[in-house]
């Protein structure tokens, strides 16, 4: 592993399991991320990855089992708490405000940040409009990070699909966190929007310093970029390292890759990872 | 060439004041696969929505099987043997599997057949006949879309049109999504496909269209954009 | 004990009204997702109809089968087309809109036939049309019979319309659950564009949702109007804020939801009015139809179903 | 010096409404019907504009507003009448009766706002209709309540209230509500309860406190519908709780969608045009309503939206809007 | 201290600029009419607009009022208090009514009267009974006037009678909570029945416009009372006296004029005999004012007019009648008319204000005889 033994880990996953009437779609689910690790969460269409990150971030209250957020148990807290806590998501479907503006989805996710209270928005006190331009600026900064700066006042809605992607990260790195889940951030893109996108994640780990969990199914994107891969099926960890060695688990390869899958593909990956 | 069995002709579609697709015209040959690729927001879904009525077009005409359409309401142009699997799957989410796959046959009378055939995608989709009396709605992001493409089969259409088939899918699934559509294609279903995996789509198309912001910028036949430098760059992320 | 046998006989029967055009309400709202304020209003346009044709055909001198046949039959047909054609000029093309869009034109609706039923007279003499505000009697479609065992008074009308909310109750969850129809409802309801890519013509399956939606606000109404014989263009009103109230309590789209809905608002509202202070009936009627809403927020029947993310 | 920079900035608007106001009032003292017209409309501006806090900018959906306008109303009543022939200390009687009034006003508010966290809480849970149903209970609730309750006049009401209620306190109540109104969406709060009502679980995720900010809306909303009640009764020297049915509700609901759900200025531009709408139709009697309703429904027809949709009036305005848009770079 | 800028101008009349405002304009007389012409009530206002107009016509025949043709200007209200003011307000001062006539309802002239008063704008109701109306706390308002009796005469008479000539013991009662009215004369009626010895077993109450009535019925019943006091208006109690004998209820009905109309009878269809209700004169009466008004309005509007298009016609008419004896067409000078009335035959009963300018006049009690009323008794103030 690369980050130091005695470090808190951002998150803590222990024996999490999400029962649905007789579906288990995750059982007894582990997971460690210390902080600046890039880990891949892959699997089979179903094997209960969405699941997941649904218990980790409050969306779902785990059946049973408990999760961490830097060492204290969050369990049955609501999802507004934990991400005020620290991590934040993506969602698989895009979930974007679509009626507000970029500026406007990236300032609603500064807005636990703020420190002037709720009457002094009515009295426009010093205290406020001092915070109001500090939203405002660093909803700028993340929106050009993201390169969605010329998209400022564009409704959401209006955003081709892979800026819609892009601002959703974006508005999620505006929470201020320390974990970042993404949910498929590359599904809908062609493949060099795909290599953008991964040189994207990786700077944003550099720069912002966060730790990233990542759902992909694309193994060029998810392989290039993690450091290690957690590989559920039917909510079951089926197997978990590097790249290189998850990738040659035969379990792996029967119940996700596929033989077609290595037979066909040379996986190469631009950019350092490979 | 062979006889075409869509053909559409100078496809302009507005969304307000945005004009997302500027005069397109394209072929579908019969029983053949013609892919459509592009960049994010290049027009590639609106093409489709407008094909199936989905949305109004401003002008242009789309011929199906010799018979001018664009003037129908969806239901008819289904009745006529044309299907669609839109983007985002489509599925009805408060209905179980089954209902869902009853639906894509609503306008055949055979039950025998419909019967028969669900067996068939079963083979090809072995989780739906697991699922097949849950709510769709619970269903994981691939479930969905493998739901999507049977029940579009299910109407046993002359023309398929299919809004990014792959997306979201496991590897493995993607491999098995393709070869479906490759077997599809050769009993004599013609194939309308937008993909963003392009590498994958040309190398099953016959023909295929490049669209870049709502215009037709380059076309000729799978093998020739795979070959293609601008398509490799662009596309392929090469 | 008599005295609460009777009450309850009471809050079926109310509950029974209710239901009856609870259940219309809850079949259009299923499609279109539309709380058809209007709903109450095409109810007042079923009394009224039914009154016309009852005067034209003299049923007030000489009742008969056939004639009472013809009076339901008629004013349903007559409520079913003006449901069509409310749906086609007021929600159809407000169909991509937002929910509370078409609200208003609900409304705008609802205040049309209302205020335009309240018109003075314009044509005809012993019935006019419109007919005006003063309430009118409105005959026996067929005759009265009343009962007592044990001392609680029932009457045939009372056992006609519980007899038949719960026959259209089980019809209309046999349709919407096992018919073409039924899946073609449930598909546009879900998403109207998609169901036409399944070959569903969603106009047609709408307008044919809104002709049965408000062809049983015709039925509710005669069975109605034929024991509480007075009618004048505003019974709408009150009825159709109830039976809003008992569809979303039972769930609203859902069809036992709307009958157990109607009925439990009923007996609610009568047992409250009996036992209680009749003074705080509604009031109290709708904090305990809170409460329960506070328990099991999607109503009786509904399913609260966690948003898959 | 910042307190008193501050002062400016909160009460700005209120100073320079004041004089334009009295000048207003001034010009209309030969028009008592034009008076009572506008008085009437502003009053429903208010309305209008804060129940857009709730289904506007929120897209909660209640129907309950009267109810709310009830508890103000009457909070603010039984104040006056209590105090009739009261005096404050040191204060001329014309004045004396004007800080009464506000006061009156102030507790209405609070009463309202207390009655919105009462129903809020519990209920903002549900969602959409089931909301609605609760809502709107309420506002039944609340009129049963009166009805039955000797202390609060019964179904007669209070009656032989004094008339306060002038031009200049309807006009400082329509800027009170505008400054709220504005001032909430042009805040992180305000952005916080747009987020709600485009995505909830999207909101959630992004660290908003959904439940708290519905709360928030819904009392603030009260509070104002509140004001509107006791600016009401004190217009037409009356309280009594045939003002406050939900068909009242139902109303500002249609001044709000009407006016386009989160679009300040278009409730303000409904509510004066449907008000405007039923005075000019007064004396078509019979056909009033009618002609109303069919008004509503092209109206609703035409502009689907509502009459600016999300939108506010300088964003339809090209030329202020570019104007704005510079601003806003620099 | 209190009510200062209310009462200011009552006291100085002249001097004010209102009352010249108040001078009709031109050579016509407004007449004002603020009524329920849609909307829940709106076949209450309709009955009373038919009633004054019917009298206004008459008038405008004869020549109208000191050669000037009276012009009868009705605005809607859609029953509700706010928009009654409105309406009020835009005929004193927009339309230069010389006079204001309404409303139906308590709750809306309630919301009339101050702008009558400030506006010194003599204003009369027809039909509102509540005591209030011409009250601004303990003082009478100068300016509103009506010429029905009040709610605790009504009721008085009916507790009365009940004792006396029904020697009843046991009643209750089944008001329409909503409605003051009702409210009102169920609080006096059940005042003076206690007073006289009787016992009121059941105080129930209903919604106008509620379609079932049984509830409250069911609950009645079970205290077998000897008579059911329901003082609603006519449109719910022909379904409470029909749902009454549903229940094998064989008590009879008693009530106030909110009763009187044809309809009433027409809905009933017999359930009703053998009840009675107070009211302000006999069909029977032989009176010629009776007779006339009767065919006179069945002849204009085809249906037997009810309790409130008389007392509209007689609001009006009380309103010519004062206009005629006025010494100017000043507002101050029609309401010193009007106070004036004595011993005005009307068609409600012969018409005499008092200094609370409530109309004091007899009350018939009529009997329901086979689906039809007759008189019963006589009760004097
Ligand atoms: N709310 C729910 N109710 C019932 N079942 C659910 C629910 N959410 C998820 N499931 C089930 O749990 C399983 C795991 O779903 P999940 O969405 O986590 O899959 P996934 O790994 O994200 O798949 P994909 O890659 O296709 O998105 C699926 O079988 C799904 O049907
Ligand atoms: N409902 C809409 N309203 C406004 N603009 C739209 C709408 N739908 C699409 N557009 C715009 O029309 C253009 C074409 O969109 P379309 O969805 O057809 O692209 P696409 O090629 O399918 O892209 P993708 O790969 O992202 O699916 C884009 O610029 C998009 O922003
Ligand atoms: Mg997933
Ligand atoms: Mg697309």
């Amino acid at each position: 592993m690369s980050a130091p033994e005695n470090v808190t880990p951002v998150i803590e996953a222990r024996k999490v399991t999400m029962q649905f009437g007789g579906l288990k779609a995750l059982s007894e689910f582990e997971l460690e991320l210390k902080p600046r690790e890039l880990v891949g969460l892959i699997g089979p269409n179903g094997a209960g990855k969405t699941t997941a990150f649904n218990a980790l971030t409050g969306v779902y209250a785990p059946s049973s089992g408990d999760v961490f957020v830097s060492g204290e148990r969050v369990n049955g807290l609501r999802p507004y708490v934990i991400c005020q806590k620290g991590i934040a998501r993506t969602f698989q479907n895009i979930r974007l405000f679509k009626d507000l503006t970029a500026v406007d989805n990236v300032r609603v996710a500064c807005h636990h940040r703020r420190e002037a209270g709720f009457t002094a928005a009515f009295l426009r006190s010093a205290a406020f409009i001092k915070d109001e331009a500090s939203i405002t600026r660093r909803a700028e900064e993340y929106l050009d990070v993201m390169g969605l700066a010329h998209r400022r006042n564009e409704l959401a809605r209006n955003l081709p699909y892979g800026e819609q992607r892009r601002l959703e990260i974006a508005r999620a790195l505006a929470t201020g966190p320390k974990l970042l889940c993404l949910d498929e951030p590359a599904a809908g893109m062609n493949a060099s929007e795909k290599v953008s996108l991964l040189e994207l994640i990786r700077k944003i780990r550099d720069e912002f310093g966060l730790a990233i969990l990542i759902i992909e199914h694309d193994m060029r994107v998810v392989m290039g970029v993690s450091e290690r891969l957690v590989v559920l099926d039917h909510g079951v960890i089926i197997s978990r390292g590097p790249p290189e060695k998850v990738r040659k688990d035969p379990k792996v390869i029967e119940a996700y890759l596929g033989d077609a899958y290595l037979a066909e593909k040379q996986i190469s990956v631009p950019g350092e990872g490979a | 060439m062979s006889e075409s069995i869509l053909s559409i002709k100078d496809l302009q579609v507005n969304y307000g004041a945005i004009e997302a697709l500027r005069g397109i015209s394209l072929e579908v040959p019969d029983k053949q696969v013609v892919a459509l690729i592009g960049a994010n927001g290049a027009g590639k879904t609106t093409t489709l929505r407008a094909v199936s009525r989905m949305l109004r077009p401003v002008a242009g005409s789309v011929t199906f099987q010799g018979e001018e359409i664009s003037r129908l309401q969806p239901h008819e142009i289904v009745a006529r043997g044309l299907a669609h699997a839109p983007e985002g799957r489509g599925i009805f989410l408060n209905l179980t599997v089954q209902e869902n796959l009853e639906l894509g046959a609503f306008l055949r009378t055979d039950k025998d057949g419909v019967a028969e055939d669900m067996e068939k995608f079963f083979g090809l989709f072995p989780i739906l006949k697991e699922r097949l009396h849950q709510v769709a709605g619970t269903l994981s992001g691939g479930e969905q879309q493998m739901l999507a493409v049977a029940r579009a089969l299910m109407s046993r259409p002359k023309l398929l049109l299919l809004d990014e088939p792959s997306l979201g899918l496991a590897p493995q699934v993607v491999e098995r999504i393709f070869q479906v559509l490759r077997d599809v294609s050769a009993q004599g279903v013609a194939l309308l496909l937008v993909e963003q995996n392009a590498h994958k789509a040309l190398q099953i198309a016959h023909r295929a269209y490049v669209l870049e912001t709502g215009e037709v910028v380059m076309q000729g036949t799978g093998q020739e954009l795979l070959d293609s430098p601008e398509v490799r760059k662009a596309y392929l992320g090469e | 004990m008599t005295e609460f046998l009777q009450h309850l006989v009471n809050g079926l029967s109310v509950g029974t009204i209710y239901a009856l055009i609870a259940l219309g309400y809850t079949m259009v709202y299923g499609v279109l997702k539309l709380i058809n304020f209007a709903h109450g209003d095409v109810y007042m346009v079923g009394a009224f109809s039914g009154l016309y044709l009852a005067r034209g055909l003299g049923v007030d001198e000489h009742p008969s089968l056939w004639k009472a046949l013809v009076v339901f039959v008629g004013s349903m047909v007559i409520c079913g087309a003006l449901g069509v054609i409310i749906e086609r000029f007021a929600y159809r093309p407000l169909r991509q809109r937002p929910r509370l869009t078409a609200l208003i034109t609900a409304i705008g609706v609802s205040f049309l036939l209302e205020y335009g039923f309240q018109l003075p007279p314009a044509i005809g003499s012993s019935v006019p049309f419109p007919p005006g505000p003063t309430p009118r009697f409105f005959p026996e479609p067929f005759p009265r019979v009343d009962f007592e065992p044990f001392g609680v008074h029932v009457s045939n009308y009372d056992m006609v319309s519980l007899a038949t909310a719960v026959a259209l109750m089980f019809a209309l969850q046999f349709v919407v659950y096992r018919t073409r129809f039924g899946t073609a409802m449930r598909a546009v309801s879900f998403d109207a564009g998609v169901a036409g890519l399944m070959g569903i013509n969603v106009n047609r399956v709408i307008a044919w949702t809104f002709a049965l939606g408000s062809g049983l606000a015709a039925a509710a109404a005669l069975l109605v109007a034929g024991s509480r014989p007075t009618i004048n263009p505003l019974m709408g009103l009150l009825p159709g804020i109830k039976a809003f109230v008992a569809a979303v309590f039972g769930g609203i789209g859902n069809v036992p939801g709307a009958m157990v809905g109607g009925l439990v608002l009923g007996l609610a509202e009568e047992f409250v009015a009996g036992y209680a202070l009749s003074s705080y009936r509604d009031g109290i009627a709708f904090a305990m139809l809170i409460l329960v809403l506070l328990v099991r927020p999607a109503g009786l029947f509904g399913r609260v179903r966690a948003e898959k993310v | 010096m910042d307190t008193l920079k501050l002062a400016g900035r909160s009460l700005l608007p209120f100073l320079v409404a004041l004089p334009v106001l009295w000048i207003a009032e001034g010009s209309l003292a030969d028009s008592k019907s034009a008076q009572i017209i506008l008085m009437a409309a502003g009053i429903n501006v208010i309305l209008a504009v804060s129940l857009n806090v709730v289904n506007g900018f929120t897209g909660q959906f209640s129907i309950g507003h009267a109810g709310f306008m009830a508890v103000g109303a009457y909070t603010a009543a039984k104040i006056i009448v209590a105090t009739r022939g009261l005096q404050l200390v040191g204060l001329p009687p014309a004045v004396s009766d004007q800080v009464l009034f506000f006061l009156a006003l102030l507790a209405g508010m609070i009463t309202a706002a207390g009655a919105g966290l009462l129903v809020g809480m519990p209920s903002l849970r549900l969602r959409g209709d089931y909301l609605a149903i609760v809502t709107l209970g309420f506002n039944e609730i609340i009129r049963v309540i009166i009805e039955n309750t000797p202390f609060l006049g019964q179904a007669t009401g209070i009656s032989g209230l004094p008339r306060r209620t002038t031009l200049v306190w309807v006009g400082m109540g329509v800027v009170a509500t505008l400054v709220m109104a504005r001032r909430l969406v042009g805040s992180t709060h305000g952005r916080a309860l747009l987020a709600i009502r485009e995505d909830e679980v999207a909101a959630e995720a992004m660290g908003v406190d959904t439940v708290g900010y519905k709360v928030r809306a819904f009392v603030i909303s009260s509070a104002f519908a509140g004001l509107a009640g006791g600016l009401l009764v004190h217009l037409i020297q009356l309280c009594t709780p045939r003002s406050f049915t939900f068909v009242k509700s139902i109303e500002v609901v249609v001044m709000v969608v009407l006016g386009g759900m989160g679009s300040v200025t278009g409730s303000v531009v409904s509510a004066l045009v449907l008000s405007f709408a039923l005075e000019g139709l007064r004396e078509a009697q019979q056909y009033r309503m009618v002609l109303y309703s069919i008004l509503l429904i092209v109206l609703m027809l035409t502009r689907p939206t509502g009459i600016f949709g999300t939108r506010e009036i300088w964003d339809m305005l090209p030329r202020l809007k570019r104007r704005r848009a510079e601003g806003g770079a620099q | 201290q209190q009510k200062k800028e209310e009462a200011a101008p009552a006291q100085a009349p002249a001097a004010t600029p209102q009352a010249a405002q108040a001078a009709p304009a031109g050579d016509k007389i407004v007449f004002g009419h603020v009524g329920s012409m849609s909307g829940n009530e709106a076949t209450f206002g309709d009955s009373t607009d038919k009633g004054i107009k019917l009298a206004v016509d008459e008038q405008n025949k004869k020549g109208g009022v000191k050669g000037k043709q009276i012009v009868v200007k009705t605005l809607d209200d859609q029953g509700k208090p706010e928009e009654a003011a409105v309406a009020a307000t835009r005929l004193v001062t927009q339309d230069h009514a010389t006079i204001l006539l309404g409303e139906v309802a308590s709750s809306r002239s309630l919301a009339m009267a101050p702008i009558a008063d400030s506006n010194q704008v003599p204003m009369i109701s027809p039909t509102s009974t509540n005591p209030k109306v011409t009250k601004d706390g303990d003082k009478t308002r100068p300016y509103v006037f009506r010429v029905c009796f009040i709610d605790p005469f009504q009721g008085t008479v009916m507790a009365k009678f009940a004792t006396e000539n029904l020697k009843v013991k046991n009643v209750a009662i089944l008001r329409d909570v909503g409605n003051d009215y009702s409210v009102g004369l169920a609080d006096f009626f059940a005042k003076k029945f206690q007073e006289l010895g009787g016992k009121i077993v059941s105080d129930q109450s209903y919604k106008a416009g509620d379609q079932d009535f049984k509830a409250q019925l069911t609950a009645i019943k079970g205290k077998n009372p000897q008579a059911i006091y329901v003082p609603g208006y006519y449109t719910d109690v022909a379904l409470i006296s029909r749902q009454a004998r549903e229940l094998g209820m064989k008590q009879p009905l008693m009530g106030g004029d909110g009763w009187d109309s044809s309809k009433l009878y027409e809905i009933a269809k017999g359930a009703l005999d053998g009840s009675y209700f107070s009211n302000h004169y006999t069909p029977e009466d032989p009176s010629p004012v009776i007779q006339e008004f009767v065919s006179k309005y069945k002849a204009a509007y085809g249906s037997v007019p009810d309790a409130l298009a008389t007392l509209g016609y007689d609001a009006a008419k009380v309103a010519i009648n004062a206009l005629e004896s006025a010494k100017d067409l000043t507002g101050p000078s029609i309401r010193d008319a009007i106070e004036q009335t004595k011993g005005f035959k009307g068609v409600s009963g012969v018409i005499t204000l008092d200094a609370d300018h409530n109309a004091v006049k007899s009350a018939v009690v009529l009997g329901i005889e086979k689906n039809n009323a007759k008189y019963a008794a006589t009760v004097n103030p």
